[in-house]
């Protein structure tokens, strides 16, 4: 999966149907991306905060991006209606389907660490001016190749998602899951090998 | 609902579509429910006599799926996902954020499912819609199910039986049964006494 | 506690802060609800729905009563922003304290017995006509004398609290409470006793 | 603040109240949080540098209570109950619907909660102020408290400790613990290395 994301280099243009999307997000080309939400909680400063490659649906996505989360989605990927929180790095890869009604998130929303959270509550509050919220334990979360993700599933962050796995409707995964393997409940267990 | 097919009531501009049959004694909340209906069968939803549809439902049907909704069933916010068949028995509720699908819309098989991901950039609107074995849910007489659940495709859930909020049910429910959890499993079957009280 | 209950005969006007309660709501001398969503779900059909006794606060309190619910409270009872969710029953006796953001029900909303959820169903649909929901199997909560019941608690149908128990904060009550017993937790626990 | 004591941003027409200390650099998001307040102690909220609030923060501080917000507390939305003190530490982080109390605001002892009841319909506004012992509640510094949980009256929360989402406090928490339940009980202490990680 990492040799493929180092091709996303020239994008060709894609498109919001609602506008022109933030400067620091880049769409491949024919990738559409509708619903006036959007970037309304995209609040990345990084450069090529958002990059999504070539031939993807993106409907009625929000993509949560927090002031120095990293995000990059693969080609030919299909989203409907999920939630993205990227506080830090989420990397998808290609040929990727999300359900709708799905959130992912690579963070806790505050540090668990307490020098960390005295940081942030700094960041947060009125005296923050600007200043950037802590880096939260790097957790990043990888959803490979040809990963089905189903309705009302939530993915946890940290975790590694392998090629080809299947996450039934309502799973909250909380542990890497292997390639190809097929996962359901809360939290989420393997329950058989996809073909 | 008005000679052009919109509901008085409705805050929503759309319209209830053709072949959708809503009985006179039923009543949809709106026609926004039918924003991804996209069957093109007759009687692609089916609403029985007194059946109810909630703001929050919304009916994911493909060209040649169909939704029957039986008589008083009652659905405050389900999302289904329909290309083959769900029927929702008589006196069915269903509460909100409730997902029924019969088909996962794409391949499990990974170079095939490429194969439709490959398409899906070309079709006006841009929609999964792979020829995949879908397998029909049914939802049993008088069912209760509680929010937030999901009934996986080829389920059937039996008569009378309850499935408690936020289960996921991937395996036949006999009838009957009050199952719950995430996979969902059997708390018990109801009893003598509960069968039998009548109203 | 019955007795005393016995003994709210001839009630004197209390008042509602918005305007008139439902002609089936019967208050106590000096008496005081205030708050403008008091009645806002208030269904009841039956004589003396409520019935409230003398020198009683309400303040913000909802009473949802379903078509065939009855509820009566006593006197000297001092309740805060408090959800009351009567189908059926409930009969709160006198010197009751009910905190803020506590919900009592005394239903589950739909009957679990296969026949009445058919009837439940009916009587919700449009075929209803003002058919009157199945009698819900009878859960009556009983709250006695001199109970507290602290914020964000729940108290679950087929409940009674004996006089002068204690629910902490939080609490979630799904079976009687002895008289005095010091209650917290989820499912509620005995912690203790009053003196 | 305007100088009638009005937030500029308020939709509320209400107050900030004479003894409340809003530090410049501090933010209190509506006056309705106040709508309970009757403190009379000069301080009776003490916002502190960078300290915040939001909607759906209720102090409801009798006439002999003071709540203490540290420097860049944030509160979510706290029910904040207090007759007698309520300390809230520097970065402590506080979700939305929790409730904070140092007092049960009636007499623990029967007849004697009689008695306070009688008075209740003769006071103008009809409020429970007996005078009871009230025990003061301490959220050390740098805690992180999850919706929906209650810290119970004479509770203290150590520096750096973790209370889950729906817990409810009625012992106090050593330093740099994370607890959680209902009952809360101790989940783990923070380890060496989270405890060392700096931001």
């Amino acid at each position: 999966m990492k040799a493929k994301h180092e091709t996303i280099t020239a994008l060709a243009p894609g498109r919001w149907t609602h506008g022109a999307p933030p400067a620091n997000v880049r769409l491949g080309n024919d990738t559409v991306i509708t619903g006036d939400l959007a970037f309304k909680r995209f609040h990345s400063r990084e450069p090529d905060a958002l990059v999504i490659g070539a031939q993807c649906t993106m409907d009625g996505v929000h993509f949560d991006l927090g002031e120095k989360g990293r995000m990059t989605i693969g080609d030919f990927c299909y989203f409907t209606n999920a939630v993205l929180l990227c506080e830090l790095e989420v990397r998808i890869g290609n040929y990727v389907v999300i359900g709708w009604n799905t959130t992912v998130a690579d963070t806790d929303f505050h540090p668990l660490a307490p020098a960390e959270r005295v940081a942030d509550a700094l960041a947060c509050s009125p005296l923050g001016g600007g200043r950037p919220r802590p880096a939260i334990p790097k957790l990043p979360v990888l959803i490979e190749d040809d990963v089905w993700i189903g309705p009302n599933a939530t993915v946890l962050k940290g975790v590694r998602i392998g090629g080809g796995a299947w996450i039934e409707a309502g799973s909250l995964v909380t542990r890497d899951v292997p390639p190809r393997a097929r996962v359901l409940g809360n939290p989420a267990q393997i329950i058989g090998t996809m073909p | 609902m008005t000679a052009d097919r919109k509901l008085e009531w409705d805050w929503y501009s759309g319209t209830v579509p053709e072949n959708v049959v809503l009985d006179d004694t039923a009543y949809c909340e709106t026609a926004f429910s039918f924003h991804f209906y996209r069957s093109r069968l007759p009687g692609g939803v089916e609403y029985g006599r007194g059946a109810s549809t909630y703001l929050g439902t919304m009916f994911d049907v493909g060209p040649r799926g169909r939704v029957i909704l039986g008589e008083c069933a009652l659905i405050h916010g389900a999302r289904i996902i329909c290309d083959a068949e769900i029927l929702i028995g008589d006196y069915a509720l269903i509460s909100w954020n409730v997902v029924l699908m019969d088909t996962y819309r794409v391949p499990l098989d990974a170079p095939e499912r490429r194969r439709e991901l490959e398409r899906i950039p070309a079709r006006e609107p841009r929609l999964a819609c792979a020829d995949v074995p879908a397998k029909p849910v049914r939802i049993g007489r008088n069912v209760w199910i509680g929010f937030d659940a999901c009934v996986l495709p080829g389920v059937t859930i039996g008569e009378g039986s309850v499935v408690g909020a936020k289960s996921v049910v991937r395996e036949s429910v006999p009838p009957f049964t009050i199952v719950a959890g995430n996979p969902a499993r059997v708390i018990r079957p109801l009893n003598a006494e509960e069968r039998s009280r009548h109203a």
